[in-house]
């Protein structure tokens, strides 16, 4: 039944944990309408055939009054019925939204026209999800310059990526295989290519992946956006005078390290704790007053309006460039932020090439 | 729903609306002035959430003063009245639809909490 | 092709009164000109302030509108034949969308039947002369002319991207010149809410000696709560629209992360207006309805009141779901799970007008002409159309729907099924006392059902397009999704030769037509107790509002020359 | 507006003047209620940031000038008082009275704006300038910009709304002179004051909002 359905109404398949209570909430619904609508236009067409005239004469018709309780029994019916539809599918927001506490945390920064992926142990990636079945996998997820939306039909979920704040999205991957993300908010001329994919693989698989990834990262590196903005950011550090109170070798000068910070969380001065991110880093070259950094004193200028804002993203990337860096090691050059690229195979967008993971086949094979 | 118009009284057909008179502008007017002084009071002497509350309170109070005097909703025809209030109650709709939400969630900056555990 | 004009089939079989002659069913007193022929020249049709010929002027104006904007959505179609690139760039393919979604709405739909039929109609169905502020209203109309012309002017001057939606940051960005037509759409708001303003005084105001409230036509109540909400939400989606314009050209910033400020601010603002503006969408249309349906059925409505009430219902009540459309914006779940709620009540409202026509059918005795066909259509449309609605308004199934081609077809089921089909309803039903002439019944009935096919053929497969996965402002689109979008152009283009057809005919008649009596429906609204067209002041003796417009129970009152025998 | 001509005549819709006026003065109140929900926006904007920063909006608002923004609340409050008496004078066929309360309320109109211009140029001078146009050191921008761009918007469309009341207002000073209202006939007169008032209200409340941040 559920099969029949869901392909009589081109319901992609099901493949996350959710999908099905909302498929059968979406069946309940459209059926229902199918049929009322239905029966309200045969019940429409029925009086028009039934009552059409039939003399030439238009004769005086009666004043028919609806009985009052049967409005109140239809309409109040219909209520009851909308009201419980909006319970269940509220009920099922809540768990669509509210991830469980043991999520596997994702960090999702969305840019025109590019998804990238940052997981928890470091690998990068840009535009392929890499996640282990079974296990639910929550999606902290920001945007650097306009909204975007994080689709991906098959898991039923979608979640508008809004700049200047983190929303979280869920899914548990029932089965290995791929499943697509689109971009579902407009934002800019190629909207319609910023598609991705989703890896789903089993425990095994996923392990030996994140190996291989977290392994010396030496993979073709030249198509990256990051190492050439990395650099270009070096050179931006050095002509802004950055590098007069911070250091990229995890030496602390006047200020802090850039070296090992990304993703870190910073003590403030009053005590707070902040992660150490793309906001956080942006907001403490415009407003560096706004949080001190605990131990440090508060000195730093601010570089609202002296950075243009494409210096900023190469700081920005410079930074990020050097998470791996832990601050006892000294290290020229940055690494490369970690891009899978192998065979371009089924793209999804001409253009740019898919994630094809290593160590593993993709695309549900087993 | 206003009357229909041919219950529309003479009263409410002539153009001289109930209007209070000099006299009564003037007195209106020396209770504007009380009322924003008091208001410049209570800001120095109420703080915190209650201050907005205390000011809002007197702006309002001012409002209905000007609302009901100097503009005659007093006197005038009720659908002048439902109309403004109309329009009020959409006014504070429209703000409470909002801070439903935003009361309810992080806005903008006060994101960072949303990020925390990342290890 | 040879084009047959069939009399109306309960005409009167009476001759046409010779050309120039008093129109039929005028007191022989009456040696008033109708309000087409009273002054002629150009002049004194631009500084007119009938509002019956302001209302004609109106429907040129949106017709126009109409034709361009359908011009868009037929590039839209053609360029999706092909998955790939095709036929354009994709910016051009963006800035097509919203100049089509900008068009249909602020420009074809908003004023489509308040500013033309409403205009028309509404001082007719009051008994009175003319609208409250005859200058105003024609103010309006240049008004309108001038913020479609900035419009206009914007999209050859680069035209914008953002969707008719005009969400920031993108809106704030894009390279595109956002100002102008965010400005025009300000400008066409402006237009908005003169209108508005107009009726409501009208309908407060004017109403004829012993015209009550509860004695007045549906289609006057439905106007009246357009009005409303055009008063009170328009404001909102100026300011919006102008803040969007400031910063696009001035970096105002208030939207801006950077500074602090909350993109989704933006859309609560937009939707504030927005969500209410269908209802200014679909309230007229269920007034022109409501007006058909009794007509054609020859029956008293079966609860007057509960439509009277219900349009206000949704007005009001339509001002608290704007949330739904920000379910998966970032809005705090807890908005998420009110403004869901809500929803739920707007449509029981709806609900009760679609139970209302169709049970007004029980015992009539219909005639099955063009309107009633289009009745019909808007029944089963609408009602598909808005229980989708319900189904995208239930929160979590909104998650996996919203910004996809179901809600696309959620909104032009709505739209065109329900909004369009009225129109055009409205169009054939009124043509008679607006033009004087009759429209050929043949052609309009099988046009009609072409614009029925048509547009299932167009709609439907973007239900399961959506179901799907596509995403919606796709320029490309994965081959999985190929078949149902060929299937859904071929349909548009079913739909763009029915409509046309129809725009033919109609032209046609309006020289060829056979000539209309005052009343051919033999109705008993208070239009039709006018002659076709009607004079300058609309009535030749003054309207005697004590049988009321559904008081098809009683016989006939006298004003209305008998109808056929 | 349904402006009466010299000698008032009744439009052809109406049955008598009564009525004309009575439904001018209905539509004057439409219009108002709009008008009111233009501001609606901006004050939302306002309470949603002002909820997300307390304490930058506190801080913002002491740059304010208070001096200014008080004195202006007193001048529209009293202007406010001159448009009513205004009308009564009408009412009471004091033609030259009249003249004497609307040229006095324009004056009045006119310093409201040209403190209003003065305290725009000292924040401007100093740096406090809306969005992307903030330069001002004192106070850490985040927050504390949207306070001041929604003081700028705020105060800005209020102020647009005070002028174009002053041209309506010069307007009908010169109608009063010429003598058109009449104490039986003066609808003009009467929705401008019910406009001006509006102009008023609005301020009684963006005062504190703006300028009295406990
Ligand atoms: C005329 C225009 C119009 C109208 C009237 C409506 C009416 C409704 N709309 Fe729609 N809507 C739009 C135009 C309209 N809409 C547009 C343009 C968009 C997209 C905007 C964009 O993003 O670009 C949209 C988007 C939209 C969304 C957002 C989707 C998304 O982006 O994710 C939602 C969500 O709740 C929604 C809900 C509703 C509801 C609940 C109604 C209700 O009012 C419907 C009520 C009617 C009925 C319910 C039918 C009557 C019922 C019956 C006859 C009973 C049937 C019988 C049985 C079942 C027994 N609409
Ligand atoms: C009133 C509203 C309205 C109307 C009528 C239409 C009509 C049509 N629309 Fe549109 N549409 C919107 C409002 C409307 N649309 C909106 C708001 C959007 C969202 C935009 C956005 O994303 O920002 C949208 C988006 C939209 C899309 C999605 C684009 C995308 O997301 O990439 C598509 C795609 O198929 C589409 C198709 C059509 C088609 C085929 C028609 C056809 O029905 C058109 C047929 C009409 C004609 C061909 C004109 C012929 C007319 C005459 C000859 C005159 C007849 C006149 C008389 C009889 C008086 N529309
Ligand atoms: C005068 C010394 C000085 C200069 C020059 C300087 N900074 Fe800093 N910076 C500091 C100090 C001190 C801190 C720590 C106190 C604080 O958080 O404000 C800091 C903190 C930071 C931080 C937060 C880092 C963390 O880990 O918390 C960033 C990012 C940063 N600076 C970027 C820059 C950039 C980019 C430039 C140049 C364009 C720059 N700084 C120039 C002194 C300086
Ligand atoms: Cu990113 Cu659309
Ligand atoms: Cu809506």
């Amino acid at each position: 039944m559920n099969e029949l359905l869901r392909n009589a109404l081109a319901l992609p398949p099901q493949s996350s944990s959710i999908a099905r209570e909302i498929d059968t909430l979406h069946y309940t619904v459209i059926l229902t309408t199918i049929a009322g609508v239905t029966i309200a236009a045969l019940v429409t067409a029925v009086f028009l055939i039934r009552y059409r005239r039939r003399s030439a004469a238009i004769p005086l018709t009666p004043r028919v009054i609806l009985p009052i309780w049967l409005e109140v029994v239809v309409f109040g019916g219909l209520l009851a019925m909308f009201c419980a539809w909006w319970l269940v599918g509220f009920i099922q927001y809540r768990k669509i939204q509210n991830p469980p506490p043991d999520a596997m945390p994702i960090y999702v920064t969305a840019k025109q026209w590019m998804w990238k992926f940052a997981y928890p142990s470091g690998p990068t990636s840009t535009d392929v999800l890499v996640v282990p079945v079974g296990r639910p996998v929550k999606l902290i997820m920001t945007s650097r310059d306009v909204i975007h939306s994080f689709y991906v039909p098959q898991f039923r979920i979608k979640q508008d990526v809004v700049p200047g704040r983190a929303l979280t999205a869920w899914f548990e991957a029932i089965e290995p295989g791929t499943s697509e993300i689109l971009c579902a908010e407009y934002c800019g001329a190629r909207h319609s290519l910023m598609r991705g994919q989703v890896v789903a693989l089993t425990g095994d698989d996923y392990a030996r992946w994140l190996d291989a990834a977290r392994a010396p990262l030496v993979l073709p590196g030249a198509k990256g956006d990051g190492h050439g903005l990395a650099e270009r950011g070096r050179q931006v550090a050095a002509d802004r005078g950055c590098l007069r109170c911070h250091s990229l070798d995890g030496s602390a000068f006047i200020g802090p390290t850039w070296a090992g910070v990304f993703g870190q969380r910073r003590r403030t001065a009053d005590g707070g704790e902040v992660l150490i991110d793309e906001a956080y880093l942006t907001q403490s070259m415009m407003e560096p007053r706004a949080v001190i950094a605990a131990g440090f004193p508060a000195v730093m200028p601010s570089y609202q309006g002296v950075l243009t804002p494409e210096e900023t993203s190469a700081i920005l990337e410079l930074i990020r460039s050097l998470r791996e860096v832990s601050p006892a090691q000294v290290v020229p050059p940055p690494a490369v932020p970690l891009e899978f690229r192998e065979a371009p195979a089924a793209g999804p967008g001409p253009g740019r090439a898919a994630g094809v993971v290593p160590g593993s086949v993709p695309g549900g094979a087993r | 729903m206003a009357r229909p118009n041919d219950e529309l009284s003479d009263d409410e057909l002539s153009s001289d609306e109930h209007a209070p008179g000099a006299l009564g502008y003037v007195l209106v007017w020396l209770a504007l002035i009380v009322l924003a002084t008091l208001t410049l009071f209570a800001s120095r002497a109420v703080t915190g959430g209650w201050g907005l509350v205390v000011a809002l309170a007197i702006a309002g109070a001012k409002a209905l003063l000007v609302l009901a005097f100097f503009m005659h909703l007093a006197g005038g025809r009720p659908v002048h009245r439902l109309t403004f209030a109309a329009a009020m109650a959409f006014l504070v709709l429209l703000i409470l639809g909002i801070l439903a939400d935003v009361g309810t969630r992080s806005i903008a900056s006060s994101y960072v909490d949303d990020m925390g555990g990342r290890p | 092709m040879t084009l047959t004009v069939v009399p109306p089939e309960p005409a009167s079989p009476e001759p046409p009164p010779p050309a120039p002659a008093p129109p039929l069913g005028a007191e022989p007193a009456a040696v008033e000109l109708d309000y087409l022929r009273a002054e002629p020249g150009i002049r004194s049709w631009l500084t007119t302030t009938d509002h019956k010929r302001i209302a004609l002027m109106f429907l040129v104006a949106v017709t126009l509108a109409l034709i361009l904007g359908g011009t868009f959505a037929m590039i839209l179609r053609t360029k999706l034949l092909t998955p790939g690139p095709a036929l354009m760039s994709p910016m051009t393919y963006n800035r097509m969308f919203t100049l089509h979604g900008v068009v249909m709405v602020f420009m074809f739909m908003i004023p489509a039947i308040p500013a033309v039929f409403g205009n028309f109609c509404l001082p007719m169905m009051l008994g009175a002369k003319d609208l409250a502020f005859p200058r105003i209203n024609l103010a309006s109309f240049y008004v309108y002319c001038t913020g479609a012309a900035l419009t206009l002017w914007g999209m050859v001057h680069g035209g914008a991207d953002t969707g008719w939606t005009f969400y920031a940051p993108y809106s704030t960005v894009s390279p595109t010149d956002v100002a102008p037509v965010a400005f025009g759409v300000f400008v066409l708001g402006v237009s908005s809410i003169m209108t508005g303003l107009n009726f409501i005084a009208t309908t407060h105001m004017l109403r004829t000696r012993g015209l009550r409230w509860h004695d007045m036509p549906i289609f006057v109540w439905a106007i009246y709560a357009t009005s409303v909400i055009q008063v009170i939400a328009t404001p909102v989606l100026g300011l919006a629209v102008t803040l969007v314009a400031l910063d696009h050209a001035l970096h105002m910033g208030i939207f801006d992360p950077a500074l602090g400020g909350d993109p989704v601010l933006f859309e609560h603002l937009f939707w504030f207006y927005s969500h209410p503006a269908v209802y200014i969408m679909i309230l007229p249309a269920m007034g022109v309805i409501s007006e058909i349906v009794p007509t054609f059925s020859k029956k008293h409505q079966s609860s007057y009141r509960a439509l009277a009430y219900s349009s206000l219902g949704i007005a009001f009540i339509g001002f608290l779901t704007w949330g739904h459309h920000l379910f998966v914006a970032g809005i705090s779940q807890f908005d998420a799970g009110v403004f869901g709620l809500l929803s739920m009540f707007v449509a029981i409202f709806s609900a009760i007008k679609v139970f209302t026509w169709i049970s007004t059918l029980y015992r009539g005795s219909i005639t099955f002409n063009t309107p009633m066909l289009y009745f019909f259509a808007f029944v089963y449309l609408f009602a598909f159309g808005g229980m989708t609605g319900i189904a995208v308004a239930t929160t979590s199934l909104d998650v996996p729907w919203h910004d996809t081609y179901f809600v696309v077809a959620h909104f032009h089921f709505i739209m065109i099924g329900g909004t369009l089909t009225a129109f055009l309803g409205a169009i054939h039903y009124w043509f008679p006392k607006m033009f004087g002439r009759m429209y050929p019944e043949r052609w309009g009935l099988v046009s009609a059902f072409l614009v029925f096919a048509g547009f299932n053929l167009t709609f439907v497969p973007q239900f399961l397009l959506g179901n799907a996965g596509m995403p919606r402002r796709y320029y490309s689109y994965p081959v999985r999704f190929h078949i149902l979008n060929v299937a859904s152009s071929l349909g548009a283009y079913l739909l763009a030769t029915a409509l046309i057809l129809t725009l033919a005919y109609l032209l046609i008649s309006l020289r060829w037509g056979a000539r209309a009596p005052a009343n051919p429906w033999g109705s008993r609204g208070f239009e039709w107790r006018s002659p076709s067209p009607p004079p300058v002041h609309n009535f030749v003796t003054p309207l005697d509002p004590t049988r009321g417009p559904y008081a098809y129970d009683e016989p006939p009152p006298d004003e209305v020359p008998p109808v056929s025998t | 507006m349904t402006a009466p001509a010299r000698v008032p005549a009744v439009q052809i819709q109406y049955d008598s003047l009564e009525r004309q006026h009575v439904t001018a003065r209905l539509g004057m109140w439409v219009f108002l209620s709009s008008e009111s929900l233009l501001f609606a926006g901006l004050l939302a904007l306002y309470a949603a940031y002002r909820l997300a920063y307390p304490v930058e909006f506190h801080a913002a608002s002491t740059h304010a000038n208070l001096v200014i923004g008080t004195v202006n609340t007193y001048i529209l409050l009293t202007s406010s008082l001159t448009m009513a008496l205004a009308i009564h004078a009408t009412r009471r066929g004091r033609r030259r009275d009249t003249v004497l309360l609307l040229v006095a309320t324009m004056a009045m109109g006119l310093t409201f704006d040209v403190l209003k211009a003065v305290e725009y140029a000292e924040h401007l001078a100093e740096g406090i300038a809306p969005g992307g146009y903030y330069t001002y050191e004192g106070l850490a921008a985040h927050g504390a910009v949207l306070y001041v761009t929604l003081y700028y918007l705020l105060t800005g469309l209020h102020a647009l709304h005070v002028t174009g009341g002053l041209v309506m207002l010069a307007w009908l000073t010169v109608r009063a002179h010429r003598g058109d209202f009449t104490p039986g006939s003066h609808i003009a007169l009467e929705l401008g004051g019910l406009y001006w008032h509006l102009v008023d209200l609005v301020w009684i409340f963006l005062w504190p909002l703006l300028y009295l941040i406990g």
